[in-house]
Order: C-alpha cells, then structure tokens, then sequence
C-alpha cells in the first residue's frame, strides 16, 4: 500500500529530477499502481506554496519552479569595462565643469565640431543627461552630468570636482596659462535655462539615440 | 597461463575457497599477486589481521605454492620470490634469537608486523573501495535537478577612468584653445532657386498625390543636409502651390506631405 | 532587513534551480548582505528531511539531490555510469585514503603494478588530479582527489570517506610506517611536497593522457 506521504515523496524527487514537466500520465508509469497521484499532487502544491520553489501546472504537465518574486536572483551581471575615447573623455569633462552647457559651446571648448555619437556614448552610459534650455535664440538644450557620474568618480557632489589649485598639484596644468583661464564652479546656480517638459526630455532622449549608434 | 583448473573462477569464489578449510585447489589467476594472495589466506584465519598469525600464513603459502606447482601451474615469479621470502622469514622466527641482534636486520618480529600491517592495509582498502561503492552516487542513486533554470546574463558596460583621467581630459581642449580659431562649418544649404527648378522639372511627373520626401532630391555625399533638400523643396512648392501650379496635402501634424500637379483645363 | 524565511526562500530557489552545487560563497554573491546563510541552509536541511528531495553537502557546495531511497523510479534520469574496474575502484580508494600519495606507493599499496590505464580512466573521469611533488629523490608527482570526486560520492569533505577515521585509529592509512605512529590528515596541507607549476600540471597531464587512451 502506497500512503499519500509516500507518493508525495516520489512525485517530488520524480518532479525535481525530470528534464521537462511531468503529466500525471507520466507519474502513474513510474508510481506504484496504487498510488494517488492527484492527491500526491495536491499535498506537494500546498507544501510548496509560499516558499522559494513552486509546483505550477503547465498544461496537464507539472514542474518545480523558482517562485516569480525571487527571478532576480536568477540573473548573473557582469560588468564589461569600457574605455571612453578622448572625444567622449573630453566632451563628459567639459559638461561636467561648465554645465549646464550647449553642445555649441562644447564644441567651442573643444575647437571641433563633436560627432552624433559622442554624446549618445555618454547617455548610453548614464553619464549626461539634458538638464534644460537655454534661454537664448534657438533654445538650445543644455546638458549636465548624473548622479551615476558623481558615483563613478566617486564625487559627493559636483562642488567636490577637483578646481585649479588641484590641476596645478596633478602636474596638468602648465606654466604658461593663458592669462583670465578659470575653471568654472560647476555647483553654482544657472538662473537663464528653463526646464525641460517631461516628455520632450523623453522623444529627445528616443530621438537622440535614433540617429546614433542605438545598439540592436 | 595454463588451461585454467577452475574456468570463470572469480576473485570473490577464490577468497571463498582460501576460507574454506584452507583447501588451496584454487585457480591462481583468481589473484592479483603475491599480496592479494596473502590477503585472501590471511582472512581464512579470521582474526584481526594486525594480529595475524604469521608463520601460520607462512605455512599457508607455501603449501598454496606446493600445490600449484604440483598441479603445474606456472607460477609468475613474484610468487616464488615472495615464498622465498616467507620461508627464512619464518625460518628466523623459528630460531633462537641470537644474544645480540645484528644491526643491519630488522628483528624478524618488526618484518612480520609489517608484513601484517600491508596485509591489514591493502584489506582495508579493499574494505574502502566497496564503501565507496555503496555510497549514494550520483546519477546512479541520488539525482540532481534535471531541468536547471537558465541564469541569464546581464552584462553592463562600465566606463572605466578617473578623476585625473578627467581633470586631463578638461585641461587639454582648454590648453589646446590658446592658438586655435573655432570656426563652426557654415552649414550647406540647398538654395531656393535649384529647388524650384528641381521641382518644375519634375511636374509634369506629378499626376498622383507624391510624398514630398520622394520628390526632394537625394542626399549627395559632401552636398547639404537630407533636412535642407526637403526643407528646400517644401518652400518651393508653396510658392508653386500660390503660383497655382501645384495642390499640396497634409492629413495630420507631422505626417508626410503630399504634392500633386494642378490639373490644367 | 532580510528576514531568516526570505533569506531561507531564496537559498531554496537558487539551489533548486542551479546545474551545480552552490557554495556559500555563490549564495552570498547573490543575497542581499544581511542574509544569514548559514541559518538559511540549516533551516532548508531540516525542512527537507525525510522529504523526496534533500539538501546535503558536498566538499564545501551544497545541493539538492533526490532522496536514495527512491532511486529505483530513477530509470529514465539515469545515465549508465561508467563502470571502474577494480583495479581502479582500489586505486581511486587508496588515493583518497592516502592523498597525497605517489604512484609507487599506490602500487606497494596494492601490491602490484598499475597498468597504465587505470590512472588515465581516473583522470579523465576527473576523479584524481596531480597534487604536487613529493620532496625526496625523483621528485615524484603526488596524486589526491577532485572536487567532482566528493560531488560523486556525496561527501562532505575527507574526513566523511567511510571508516576513515577507524583506519586511521589503527594506524591503517600511514604509507611506510609501522603502526603506532601518528598519521597525517589527508585533508591537511601536506608541508613536505611541492606545488606543481601551472605550466607543469598541464604539460604533465597532456603528456599523461598522451600514452593513455585519450579519446580524439
């Protein structure tokens, strides 16, 4: 005689060793004749339920899985390193020190007009974002740094990015400075930019990334 | 070796035959060695095998060896050498001890013991073996999860640099910026006047509604912008469509914009 | 906070659902910080006692496994395993015993010769691995078991091998002396043997596998 603990116990080690789910069918072949299977099936659901390892019904088959709240644990991140070209490297240290700032005025420090995909790369990454417009002819829209830059370099805040004082001290800066050369206090306030309206900062961001490098 | 005296005599009947009543009618190839010979004599005797007796063992092989020879077995010689052995083992454990050892041979005593530690050994080995054996085994007795979950993989791309990557980065445009002129590349434009001619001469084409984007010139490389050829086109087609040359369609804000020819009387 | 039940419900899913046993370690990668694995992985093995699967440990992994007792309605999930001659069934149980031990002492051990092969069929079941080399003349290489060993047999550790610690009292498991004498834990790092060189285990096993049976 097979109790109902019995065949519990071997739809439970049959359900976990199978390499696809299980139907009753499939169970009664292995159980003994006198087995209940619909009973044993019902026992393991309501032992299960609740925990990290669910009985679920696919069609008329039935398998272990892992309970839907708990996927996450189920994904492995890897990060994967990545260098950022000079352009990127100096297009992300010019908003960072001179935001909230245009992409004309960018390419005004860099004395070269930037390629579309520089600052896709730096949104892509969550480094930039589009702060606002400037108040100007064109209302051209104006860019700054993340929360996730200040978390890469490790900054409390943009008034901890290190200033000229520090430059000198890292050997950067030479000698012959052209006089009236200041680096801007990034932390200080803008008054001239309006905000960005939520969806426009949205279809720009869609856009923007469109005629890029959108990577699919 | 010979035809053998017992044919598919295995190992576990050989040990059968050793323990039953020493009887040695057994077929040699049942045995891996002098040792394993040894271990299944020494088990007929049915003690601790550390507290084995050895000249009784001794007594034992050699008799296995008589007999095996005397049924004309070849012997491998690892047999006969180690019953070489056993007999002046045993011969000096017969003798009176001589009143001062010599000391380049082990006591006879000390050779039986280990003689009896390898037999006990290669017995718990044997022991071990089976244990293991018996253990639940993977695949055999215990099953693992036969369908796993697939762990996904998500992959992030972490920029890499820091702060004095940054800090450089800052100061060399800014160096840089001392004798250079930034001279923002005047954008090329699609003049008006090449639209329009462009245009007219594409009318007599247009007797079904056009997409205005289908109509503007292609994008040449190093020429204007696709935006200021469509852009071009557009402003000449409203002067055409005032001019009346022209009727122009839009159904939506955004959507494509459609041209087609006036129809003329 | 990550209560003793979630922590014990997400070590549940992720060992359900992974190919291969989990170390505390791999859990603790995948758990939030305060999770108490340790009380999370007693509370599971005392839930799944007696049941049709069971939680056990292997080296230092842990997995589910089906119970023994239901092997027999196994039929289909089984793979014939291969079957170890004897030779090598007592090889393997003398290395394991013994580790780190020497093929010399392997073969006085057993009391003659190994074929060639039986080391082969071992290493290329990834049961045995190369441990080191033994500090005296020759410089012999030493021999010791796998992980997947231990994942084989279901055992914990060294000290879980059966009986090993009867054979040890009697003095069994030392390699050339009488017995009475003090005898080295396996399991222990053995201070008279030499690490491999990585290039050297490789070349070695190459060149073993080489004269063997290597299957291309």
């Amino acid at each position: 005689m097979t109790g109902t603990d019995d065949a519990e116990r071997m739809v439970e080690a049959l359900l976990f060793a199978a390499a696809e789910p299980l139907s009753a069918a499939d169970l009664a072949d292995r159980l003994p004749a006198d087995a209940d299977i619909p009973a044993a099936l019902e026992a393991l659901a309501v032992r299960y339920q609740g925990r990290g390892v669910e009985l679920v019904q696919v069609g008329d088959r039935w398998r272990f899985q892992t309970a839907p709240d708990l996927a996450h644990l189920m994904t492995r991140e890897r990060e994967e390193p990545r260098r950022l070209s000079r352009a990127a490297q100096e297009t992300l240290a010019i908003i960072a020190y001179h935001q909230p700032v245009t992409r004309a005025e960018i390419e005004a420090v860099r004395g070269v007009q930037s390629s579309a995909g520089t600052l896709d790369v730096l949104l892509e990454l969550d480094l930039v974002r589009m702060r606002g417009r400037r108040r100007t002819p064109g209302r051209p829209v104006t860019w700054g740094t993340t929360d996730a830059f200040l978390v890469h370099y490790g900054l409390a805040s943009l008034s901890d990015l290190p200033g000229v004082a520090e430059m000198k001290a890292a050997g950067l800066l030479s000698l012959d400075l052209p006089p009236g050369f200041a680096v801007p206090d990034p932390s200080a306030a803008s008054p001239e930019e309006d905000p960005l309206d939520a969806d426009e900062a949205h279809d720009f961001h869609q856009d923007f990334l469109g005629d890029g490098e959108r990577s699919d | 070796m010979n035809a053998p005296f017992q044919p598919g005599l295995d190992f576990e009947a050989a040990t059968t035959a050793a323990v039953d009543g020493e009887a040695l009618i057994i077929d040699i190839d049942g045995f891996e060695g002098p040792l394993d010979l040894l271990l299944a004599l020494a088990r007929s005797q049915k003690v601790d095998l550390l507290k084995l007796s050895v000249t009784r063992l001794v007594d034992q092989y050699l008799a296995f060896v008589r007999e095996a020879r005397r049924k004309r077995f070849a012997l491998a010689a690892d047999y006969l050498v180690m019953a070489a052995w056993l007999a002046f083992l045993k011969s000096r454990l017969l003798l009176p001890k001589p009143e001062r050892p010599r000391e380049d041979e082990p006591a006879p005593e000390a050779l039986a013991a280990q003689l009896a530690f390898r037999i006990a050994k290669l017995d718990a080995m044997r022991r071990a073996a089976e244990a293991l054996k018996a253990r639940p085994i993977l695949k055999r007795d215990v099953f693992p999860r036969g369908d796993p979950d697939a762990i996904s993989v998500i992959s992030h791309r972490r920029p890499t640099g820091d702060l004095r990557a940054l800090m450089a980065a800052y100061v060399e445009p800014r160096a840089r910026g001392q004798d250079r002129v930034y001279r923002p590349r005047p954008m090329a434009a699609f003049p008006l006047e090449e639209a329009r001619a462009h245009l007219r001469a594409q009318l007599p084409g247009l007797d079904h509604w056009t997409a205005l984007t289908g109509v503007a010139p292609k994008q040449r490389p190093d020429g204007p912008s696709r935006a200021s050829y469509v852009a071009s086109t557009l402003s000449a087609c409203l002067e055409m469509v005032r001019e009346g040359e022209l009727e122009a369609r839009q159904l939506a804000p955004f959507s494509e914009v459609y041209l087609r020819a006036t129809a003329r009387p």
